[in-house]
């Protein structure tokens, strides 16, 4: 069997008998659950070892001293920054160490060699492309992460309230603005995704505008319907397939950097949509990634699976 | 002493975005609140950010978007701290989720989110079970 | 001139940091840091990054905004939930609950 | 290019493509696809080995179309693959011997999850040892730290939670130090992969300008490293965070992932830094000072830990402190003796763990020493894996331990004034060691005593004695054969340094 939790729900109430000194927690309360009187009677055959002022003086003192240390530590702190930032090269020098040779070239040749006219997506897709492989994994091992705390594992589900929950679709000046809002931002997202590579934005930035498009409606119409639009399975199934999308093509594009060997995809003429070659499907990817992770956030907190 | 604090008001935005991080970095250290802190956290992230992205700021040029047909780099900002700081916005929003999933599950646990309960709390139960 | 908003921006920036430290509530404290975040994505603009902008904004003040909100109100059910659960004490384990 | 060349990126994108899979899959074959990936993974990793030994050469490898100063790379020598090969074992026989375990403390709904994360703190572990380019270790530590809080919180009992939280709050306050240091770095030279930040620091350090703020950015840098690894006055997180987590989950973080964060640190102060500007910031002495400082403190806290764990938690702050003195004492023997410590250590401490946490199940579950009491007789094999873990941790000769306190005490000679305190340390922390080690292994192959509760003796089952046997073996191997690593390791440094 598994391991019960240590200390129960029930845990605070028992707290508060041990803060007035009836009972001592020296012992492991494994699940009072639902006989607190049971296990109180067990607890009880122990000797209270501290009392709770003695106790929380203890505590008072020991803050006191770790605020002392991090208030010292902290202005030491804050002094060498600043000392550090005065020795840095002035703010918007055109002479700086960092415009050197790189950056020149990610401008002056960043077009022709990856095909993307805007810069910052060619240099985190194709110059820099590994640290953006690895900032998706963040994001995956971060909605993995949340999985595991939010998930109810075979506890008490926590759906018991939604009733209470004020039910936005109801509420006309909401459901009208909405109605009107969410298409307009789960366009712009699009625009911002497919764009990327020729105007502000990319795989991020659409991916976090869809996914705050996506969040919207699943809070006015509820987590039901949302869920039935996009079922779990479905979710899995694109950051899967984006994930692995973007894993395989940045690995041909690695392999092939690597090897000298010829890149067969085509880099098509700057400025237009269809441009810039591997660019703007592994902005449809990141985007799709970003935004299914920022939609499985707030549905784990929201009611605690997909 | 001169030397000392040569550019410190030239760097008036990296002398904002240190303080930032500091205020962020007390947030974390001081208060008691589990989601103060996360909010300390992200403050402290930003602060990172603010510094970063101001290194590529020169005064006068403009976003690296290649328009018009002009491709001197004496027109464009560098475009390498935008595209880190972008790396980190990503890694700062991952972080505060799993920190406030962690905060959910310890209030469930505990039912409390003041941090020095808990550790009265941790250390009180001592020696438990495994 | 600029530069003078410029100044205002990241002074109005020192002042939601500072706030969020000192206000008690986390609620209150959340609100500012979406302030905060909002005025960082102008900041951004004016950096010359509207990559950065435009992702600062659905980011910080959306996303991140409605996770700290949804985690206060997560807290509040589990305190109901307790309160309902003193009260009357039924209903065995749930369900199973996870995503596959 | 030889194709083997390619094995160290395939790995990479291997255990990227696992996590992604295991994403889909429940939980039998993740665990499946897990394993397959670790002994894959060890297979690769000791192929490159080989290659780049025979061919005695280091190479870059592109990540992309873009040479150097503009794109991407991973680079690698002899140690580089050497660590990922050390590292990849060492989680396999942690998996292996903590699987029983784990099933028990996680949920089975969730335990798909466990190996995405075993796989992501592996791939990150890769790029760690591989990677040529300082913000992709930015990337890469995050990934470390949250798989690694997944790791600890998946069992989801209150203490390992407050754990999670107080090693997350370190952690990103680390990261966040390490980021301001690659930032300032960054502002100064215009540069971030490693060979161009080493050829740029040297230059700018001999022209005297931005001295200053060099010596903060890198030490942050290591500050932000050092807090993430548990050094000294930072490891307030590491007992908890070590002692409450399932075992496997233990072995992985206190023996693999805090060693690919000091290693991480070591390619920065070597290839980035440059040990000599190293040594003239200052930075190195501190280094020094808070490792024996470490070494001492560590042990005292593990005399009087009051489980099991948290003292084989509370030594690894002890052993970190070695690892940091030999960072301190910067000589080539000394990083001799570090690589040889982080050997002995990343062998050890998951044995450690292992056989402490059977030895409390058979023990009724408790881990307070006086329950422990004759422990190795209900549970011979853990018994004898504790023992020779803890020997291990002592010094004795014939154990890997012994190996890097020997060389630790050689290279002390000839450092000036470091001498003393160096072996003064060792002599301490090598008493204390024993006072605690020593003490538990007689306390647990104690004869039982009149009276004590009657625990039935446990019959070991294969999947435990696999992997015990195999890191004891290692174990034995490093501390019997430790010429052959010597050289591998003078090798490889040579390769390492340019």
């Amino acid at each position: 069997m598994r391991d019960k939790p240590m200390i129960d729900p029930e845990f605070s109430s028992i707290w508060t008998l041990w803060k007035n000194g009836q009972i001592d927690l020296t012992t492991p309360l494994r699940s009072p659950g639902h006989q607190p009187l049971q296990a109180l009677k067990e607890v009880e055959k122990y000797r209270p070892r501290h009392s709770w002022e003695a106790y929380s003086q203890y505590v008072r003192k020991s803050t006191l001293l770790y605020k002392i240390a991090a208030t010292i530590l902290c202005c030491i702190f804050i002094t060498l920054m600043l000392l550090t930032v005065a020795n840095l090269p002035r703010y918007g020098d055109p002479n700086a160490p960092t415009i050197n040779e790189v950056s020149e070239r990610y401008i002056e040749e960043g077009t022709e060699e990856t095909g993307a006219v805007n810069t910052v997506a060619g240099m985190i897709l194709d110059y820099r492309a590994f640290d953006t492989l690895g900032e998706s994994f963040v994001l995956f091992t971060a909605v993995c992460s949340v999985a595991v705390l939010m998930n109810l594992s075979g506890k008490r589900q926590h759906i018991k309230h939604t009733k209470e929950l004020i039910n936005y679709a109801d509420d006309m000046i909401v459901r009208g603005v909405c109605r009107l809002l969410v298409p307009v931002i789960l366009l712009f997202g699009i625009y911002i995704l497919l764009n990327g590579h020729l105007s502000p934005g990319g795989g991020f930035s659409g991916g976090a505008v869809l996914g705050a498009g996506l969040i919207i409606y699943s809070m006015v119409w509820g987590e039901e319907k949302a869920s039935r639009v996009f079922p779990a399975k479905l979710v899995r199934l694109v950051v899967f397939c984006s994930l692995a999308f973007y894993c395989l093509a940045k690995s041909y594009s690695f392999y092939t950097g690597a090897n000298h060997l010829p890149f067969l995809i085509p880099e098509g003429a700057p400025g237009h949509i269809l441009s810039g070659g591997l660019i703007m499907p592994l902005n449809v990817a990141v985007g799709f990634v970003v935004c299914f992770t920022m939609y499985s956030f707030y549905m784990f907190f929201r009611r605690g699976r997909l | 002493m001169e030397q000392l604090f040569g550019n410190l008001l030239y760097n008036y935005e990296e002398v904002v975005a240190v303080i930032l991080f500091s205020i962020g970095f007390c947030i974390l250290l001081f208060s008691r609140n589990l989601i103060k802190k996360v909010v300390g956290l992200d403050i402290m992230d930003t602060g990172v950010f603010l510094l970063l992205a101001s290194r590529g700021y020169i005064a006068g040029r403009h976003v690296p978007i290649i328009v018009d047909g002009i491709t001197t780099a004496e027109y464009y900002i560098n475009p390498i701290p935008a595209g880190l700081v972008l790396t980190g916005i990503v890694v700062s929003v991952s972080v505060s989720a799993l920190m406030l999933s962690l905060t959910v599950r310890i209030y469930r646990t505990y039912h409390t989110l003041d941090v020095d309960s808990l550790y009265m709390m941790m250390s009180v139960s001592k020696g438990g079970k495994q | 001139m600029i530069t003078a908003f410029r100044i205002i921006l990241l002074a109005s920036l020192v002042i939601c940091a500072i706030g969020t430290a000192i206000v008690k509530k986390p609620m209150h404290a959340i609100i500012i840091y979406m302030a905060y975040s909002v005025i960082m994505s102008i900041i951004w603009v004016l950096l010359e990054s509207p990559d950065l902008a435009i992702t600062e904004a659905a980011v910080g003040a959306g996303v991140t905004g409605i996770l700290f909100f949804l985690t206060l109100h997560r807290i509040n059910l589990i305190d109901k939930d307790a309160e309902h659960d003193s009260r009357k004490e039924d209903e065995g384990e749930g369900e199973s609950d996870h995503a596959r | 290019m030889s194709f083997v060349q390619n094995f160290p990126f395939f790995s990479v994108i291997l255990s990227l493509l696992c996590a992604v899979t295991s994403f889909f899959l429940d939980a039998r074959w993740a665990k499946r696809l897990t394993l397959f990936l670790l002994c894959t993974s060890i297979g690769l990793q000791g192929s490159v080995l080989s290659f780049c030994y025979r061919n005695h050469m280091s190479y870059e490898y592109l990540m992309g179309h873009f040479a150097a100063p503009w794109g991407n790379e991973i680079a690698l020598g002899i140690l580089e693959p050497l660590f990922a090969l050390l590292f990849a074992t060492v989680m396999l026989c942690c998996v292996l011997g903590g699987i029983k375990r784990m099933e028990r403390d996680v949920f089975p709904g969730k335990q798909s999850y466990y190996w995405i994360m075993v796989d992501l703190a592996h791939v990150s572990l890769l790029a760690l040892c591989y990677t040529n380019d300082i913000f992709t270790g930015y990337v890469f530590i995050e990934i470390c730290t949250i798989a690694s809080c997944a790791l600890l919180s998946i069992r989801e009992n209150g203490r390992a939670l407050i754990a999670a939280v107080r090693y997350m709050v370190f952690a990103l306050i680390g990261s966040g130090l390490f980021l301001i240091g690659v930032i300032f770095t960054y502002s100064i030279t215009g540069q971030l992969l490693f060979p161009q930040l080493y050829e740029t620091i040297a230059s700018l350090w001999e022209a005297g300008t931005y001295r200053f703020s060099m010596t903060i950015a890198i030490g942050l840098m290591v500050v932000g490293l050092a807090i993430k690894s548990g050094m000294f006055p930072f490891h307030f997180w590491m007992p908890d965070t070590y002692g409450r987590a399932t075992p496997a989950s233990s072995g992985i973080l206190s023996g693999v992932i805090s060693k690919g964060y000091i290693f991480l640190l070591i390619k920065i102060i070597y290839r980035v830094v440059g040990i000599e500007i190293f040594a003239a910031s200052g930075v190195q002495t501190l280094l020094l000072l808070f490792g024996i400082a470490g070494m001492v403190a560590g042990s005292v806290s593990a005399i009087f830990a009051k489980r099991l764990t948290t003292m084989v938690a509370f030594s690894s702050v002890a052993q970190i402190g070695y690892i940091y003195m030999g960072l301190g004492m910067g000589t080539q023997a000394a990083l001799i003796a570090v690589f040889f410590q982080i050997f002995s250590h990343a062998l050890t401490k998951p044995m450690l763990f292992l056989s402490a946490s059977q030895l409390a199940n058979v023990s009724g579950g408790r881990q307070d020493f006086r329950s422990l009491c004759g422990a190795g007789h209900r549970h011979p094999v853990a018994g004898f894996t504790f023992t020779v873990g803890a020997l291990s941790m002592v010094g004795i000769p014939l154990f890997a331990g012994f190996i890097p306190k020997l060389y630790f005490a050689t290279s002390a000679f000839g450092l000036g004034w470091k001498t003393w305190p160096v072996l003064l340390a060792l002599a301490v922390s090598t008493v204390l060691n024993v006072m605690y080690f020593l003490y538990t292994t007689i306390l647990i192959w104690l004869p039982r005593e009149e009276g004590a509760r009657n625990h039935n003796r446990v019959m070991p089952q294969v999947e435990t004695i696999v992997p015990a046997a195999l890191l004891a073996g290692f174990n034995l191997m490093v501390g019997i054969h430790s010429s052959a690593l010597t050289a591998l390791f003078t090798q490889g440094i040579d390769l390492f340094c340019q």
